[in-house]
């Protein structure tokens, strides 16, 4: 009865966090019709003002951080991009209806990393007071690159025994890493950990971006919850099979996160709070970056597939339980 | 004086842009003009002014005038074959008259 | 002698406001031609985070308010969104050169409801220390959407009578109530104030949308005054009835509203400064969602006439004139 | 193989458009691609980059390619006739070609 | 009733924008319709998203329909030959139909 | 070696100012092939509030300044702007390969005033703790509106000599300085203190101006470099005696502005921080409102040219040398 209670109490205290607020009231008034948006150009800012302060608070530790210590964890975060992709690939690939792009699309950006969704689950570690490692946030690339790559090349494979596709052009491994190391959130997220390491930036940082980062996430997550009740629409004309895939993926991939995690914990004393952040850079799915990579990687995918099972369903449930769940985790196995 | 040219208006999503500029410069065109937009068509919706996430997947309507009318037919024809088959897009071809004929 | 010196020393008081300074600004450059504007993304992202900071704030104060006391102020908001609409329509439809449609659109703004007006009274109470219920932006809907719907169907009735226009097809009640919640503005309210009741925002609340506020309001204010300038030279080419009914319409409309926000406040205690909300919401006139409300509602209504008197007059009037007036008259009366 | 097609563009105020894409759907449009900008014409300026406050009055032109050339008339000759009376707007029809007329 | 007009579409730069509306006025056009977009044409490119901070040099398209064909090829014969000289942008006319000639 | 060693740390600690390393950054990412940028509806929001911080500190400066202080300096910025001029025209017409029409609009451009450069100056003496007159911010139209205008006639002038370009339509003075003055950095400073000045708008500038200022002042640094990368590929493709020019223009420019600087302190007691930016504001190029005047008044000028010596080498020299120059020179000398 008392632990009915307190699991009720806090599933009432976590609603009633601003980030899920903002997230489940986007999800509200889009499906009342409003026709409330926030600008593009201004979601554009958003995120770079987001992923600046976490780059520049990144960068800022690695200055006094033993680089030994990011070692393990980033060969683990390749690690897990590639199992998340496999593990996609091997899944959707069995069930009815899908068509193998479809489905390693799908699996990539799983597998690849959501940057507002980190920034969400950082905000939720400094609320609940438990530290981690700020450079937790130049693990990104490590998982997000390996996981759009494989499921490009994967694609790639699939389609060279498919005659009638086979003269289409090729997108290299290069093509992709560079690509993706240009997009908007990668290059501003990498600006700001290399600002932070080899310039001062504290006045700035502690002036605008870290004063402004509470209020743009909730902005941010009004956002996300908007796009997410829109794309619901086009999910629902595709297989049922991504839902279902989706609600149980960002569990499963956080989970194999943690493990990995306590491992780097156990070994190089990996804080448990980075322990959360590296599961839910597995749990998370790409929402800026990825879709586009993806799209122009695996033309022939169906982008309501994929960026509706990622936006619609993976995001919400990572932010929803992933984070309170990994956290709780946490508490309880360190 | 007044020239006959060939207007090609091509559509698609803005991921596609850069790779379409390129084949066009590759083909000769001297000059084209994009604009950004929306629309709906048999592979996904665009909105214009919703889904602000993904800026790649805007249509952009990309215009090249060509005063030589069988180039421009063959560009049509080679995009749409071989660039169009499995993306979005839509290509069409049009009569406009300009002045300046070098110019295009 | 000392009477007139001392409202001298007001006008002056109140003209070195920034918020009539930046208004009065924006109406200057205007009119000297400047091309100095601010972006129509970054405006929608002010009258977002403006109305989610009133909202918000609402909605934590309703949380500990009686709700009983809101309904007297929200009956007579209806009432009052009524009569100016009845009132205008008495009063435009008997002046020479105004048609029944723009008659009738007309009174409908200036019944309906401006939220940056409001804001802008909120921060002009908190300057002068006057206390008021932050929930009377909850009020903001019950004058708005009444108004608007009257208006346009007023407007239909008019039309059935014309016999070349009844094929017309008509907007329905259900459609106008919808749409005008669905409005981006009445939409960001009244997530901020759901949002204020169910969650706890006060982390992002203090450290975001109210340090923003002032900032904010300022910019607002002056993308107002250049918008008053921009629309007189549109409102010249009509009736100069309008002008006239503009300058009076937010004096009357506010003195009816304090009326009844005076027998709010004998019967359940309505404080002082609630009363001189519920007055400037009477008195404002909308600019953001009525519109295109209206635009959609009564097609055959000349925009330049309807938008010219509210924007570039009574919006003006409303700020310059009724905002300190009614402040005043508060200060004497209670 | 080439085909000739009949384009339909509509520029109108934005706060039509959802009406207009409803009714365009309703008469069998296969896809439409949609332009922000601004104008001038018989009612009133339409400005494209002042005026933020209402976004509703923007001009938008929305562009359909249909093969069937009696179709793009008729949805052409109602929409000015029922919808355009009283409201601005303008529309017009012009010979296109395309490829590929399963898609139009 | 159907009648065939003339389109008028003039691409240039924004800096130039109020001038050519000033002239399009002035030769008594009924109403134009502006669009905001990009391009690349002999004189330097002009990114649609990129460069922010020259926002006069983005690229605009004019069009403006009439009914009077003669009329819209002078104008368009006369800002060649005039106005871009030695500006950027480019000018065509092409065949449309519209309704409710009064209009154009 | 003491002094060597002295001036590698100069260099370190410059190279780690937020400022500087924004606008290397900036150039970097651009380098890189980054698809990263500012949107530009939030680049004109970020220079309105920029500008407007420097126009209201400046005019609530003025209220208590002897305004015959200023009356020196003014003339002295229009002698500059005006000198900067004629010795771009006598310079840049004499090398080989460089039209007259580009050669004005080169030198035009550089008489004219960048206000981020100026911002950024204003930051720097901020952090070294010098102190200066607000009000300098106030010869910004005293030095900006005479080099254009000069430019642009003499331009005409030389055309008028060319028979085959003698029925352009000629722009007149008038039009020139409308034409400024009426640009959205102008009108926006000018606002500022005209608002300053006038109201009392301490409450809106100590909450969101001056908190804002750094944070966004590093974004538009970062627009900055990324602009000065995009504009090099145009600039590499006209004679380089543009980027000779635009190296040495800024430390000349500046040096001339501090000789006046200079006379000013010792007649009326200008500051020496004044005096660091009457330097600054020489040695800066417009980057927003000149090149649009410049390309309506001087239409056969190729932007590629003045708009990418100025924008992609004079701005950033001007940022990384001739801020800490001067400002050493100033610590120096006085
Ligand atoms: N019939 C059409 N007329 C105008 N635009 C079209 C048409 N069909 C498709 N489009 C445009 O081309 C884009 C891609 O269409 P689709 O290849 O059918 O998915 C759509 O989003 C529209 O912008
Ligand atoms: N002759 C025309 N040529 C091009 N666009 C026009 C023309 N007339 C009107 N328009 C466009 O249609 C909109 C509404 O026009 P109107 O119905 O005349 O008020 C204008 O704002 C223009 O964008
Ligand atoms: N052949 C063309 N087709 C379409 N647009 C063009 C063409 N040539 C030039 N333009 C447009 O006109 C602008 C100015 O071109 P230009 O006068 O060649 O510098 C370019 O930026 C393009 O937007
Ligand atoms: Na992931
Ligand atoms: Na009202
Ligand atoms: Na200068």
């Amino acid at each position: 009865m008392d632990l009915l209670a307190s699991v009720f109490d806090l599933i009432i205290t976590g609603l009633q966090k601003p980030t899920l607020g903002f997230l489940l009231g986007g999800m509200l008034i889009a499906a009342l019709g409003s026709r409330l948006t926030i600008p593009d150009q201004v979601y554009k800012f958003i995120v770079f003002v987001l992923l600046m302060k976490v780059g520049l608070s990144g960068g800022m530790e690695i200055r006094n951080a033993n680089l030994a210590d990011l070692l393990l964890p980033a060969v683990f975060a390749v690690l897990i991009g590639v199992i998340i992709v496999l593990l996609g690939q091997l899944v959707l690939t069995r069930l009815p209806g899908i068509k193998p792009a479809d489905a390693l699309a799908t699996a990539g950006l799983f597998g690849a990393v959501s940057a507002s969704t980190f920034a969400a689950a950082m905000l939720h570690l400094d609320d609940v007071g438990m530290e981690y490692e700020a450079w937790v946030s130049a693990l990104y690339p490590f998982m997000d690159i390996p996981a759009l790559i494989l499921a490009i090349v994967l694609a790639r494979m699939a389609n060279k025994k498919d005659p009638s596709k086979r003269n289409q052009k090729s997108v290299t491994v290069g093509y992709v890493i560079k690509d993706s190391l240009q997009g908007s959130a990668l290059s501003a997220l990498l600006l700001g950990l290399v600002l932070g390491l080899l310039t001062r930036p504290e006045s700035v940082y502690d002036s605008f971006y870290e004063p402004m980062f509470r209020g743009l996430l909730s902005i941010m997550m009004l956002i996300m919850g908007i796009e997410a009740w829109q794309r619901l629409a086009e999910l629902r004309r595709v297989a049922h099979w991504y839902a279902i895939y989706a609600v149980l993926a960002p569990i499963v991939h956080g989970l194999i996160a943690f493990g990995f995690g306590y491992v780097a914990h156990q070994v190089t004393g990996f804080s448990p709070g980075g322990v959360v952040l590296l599961s839910i850079l597995a749990a998370s799915s790409s929402d800026i970056s990825g879709p586009p990579t993806l799209r122009a990687g695996i033309p022939s995918a169906n982008p309501s597939a994929f960026i509706g099972a990622s936006t619609s369903i993976g995001t919400p449930i990572c932010i929803a339980i992933a984070i309170p769940l990994f956290t709780q985790l946490a508490i309880a196995v360190f | 004086m007044k020239h006959s040219a060939k207007l090609v208006s091509i559509v698609t999503e803005k991921v596609f842009e850069v790779e379409i500029i390129r084949l066009l410069e590759k083909a000769g065109v001297k000059g084209y003009t994009i604009f950004e937009g929306g629309g709906s068509g048999s592979f996904h919706h665009h909105h214009d002014n919703i889904s602000p996430m993904i800026d790649g997947f805007r249509i952009v309507k990309i215009e090249t005038i060509m005063s030589d009318a069988t180039l421009a037919e063959q560009i049509a024809m080679s995009l749409v074959e071989e660039f169009f088959s499995e993306k979005p897009g839509v290509v069409s071809l049009s009569d406009v008259e300009v002045f300046r004929n070098q110019k295009f």
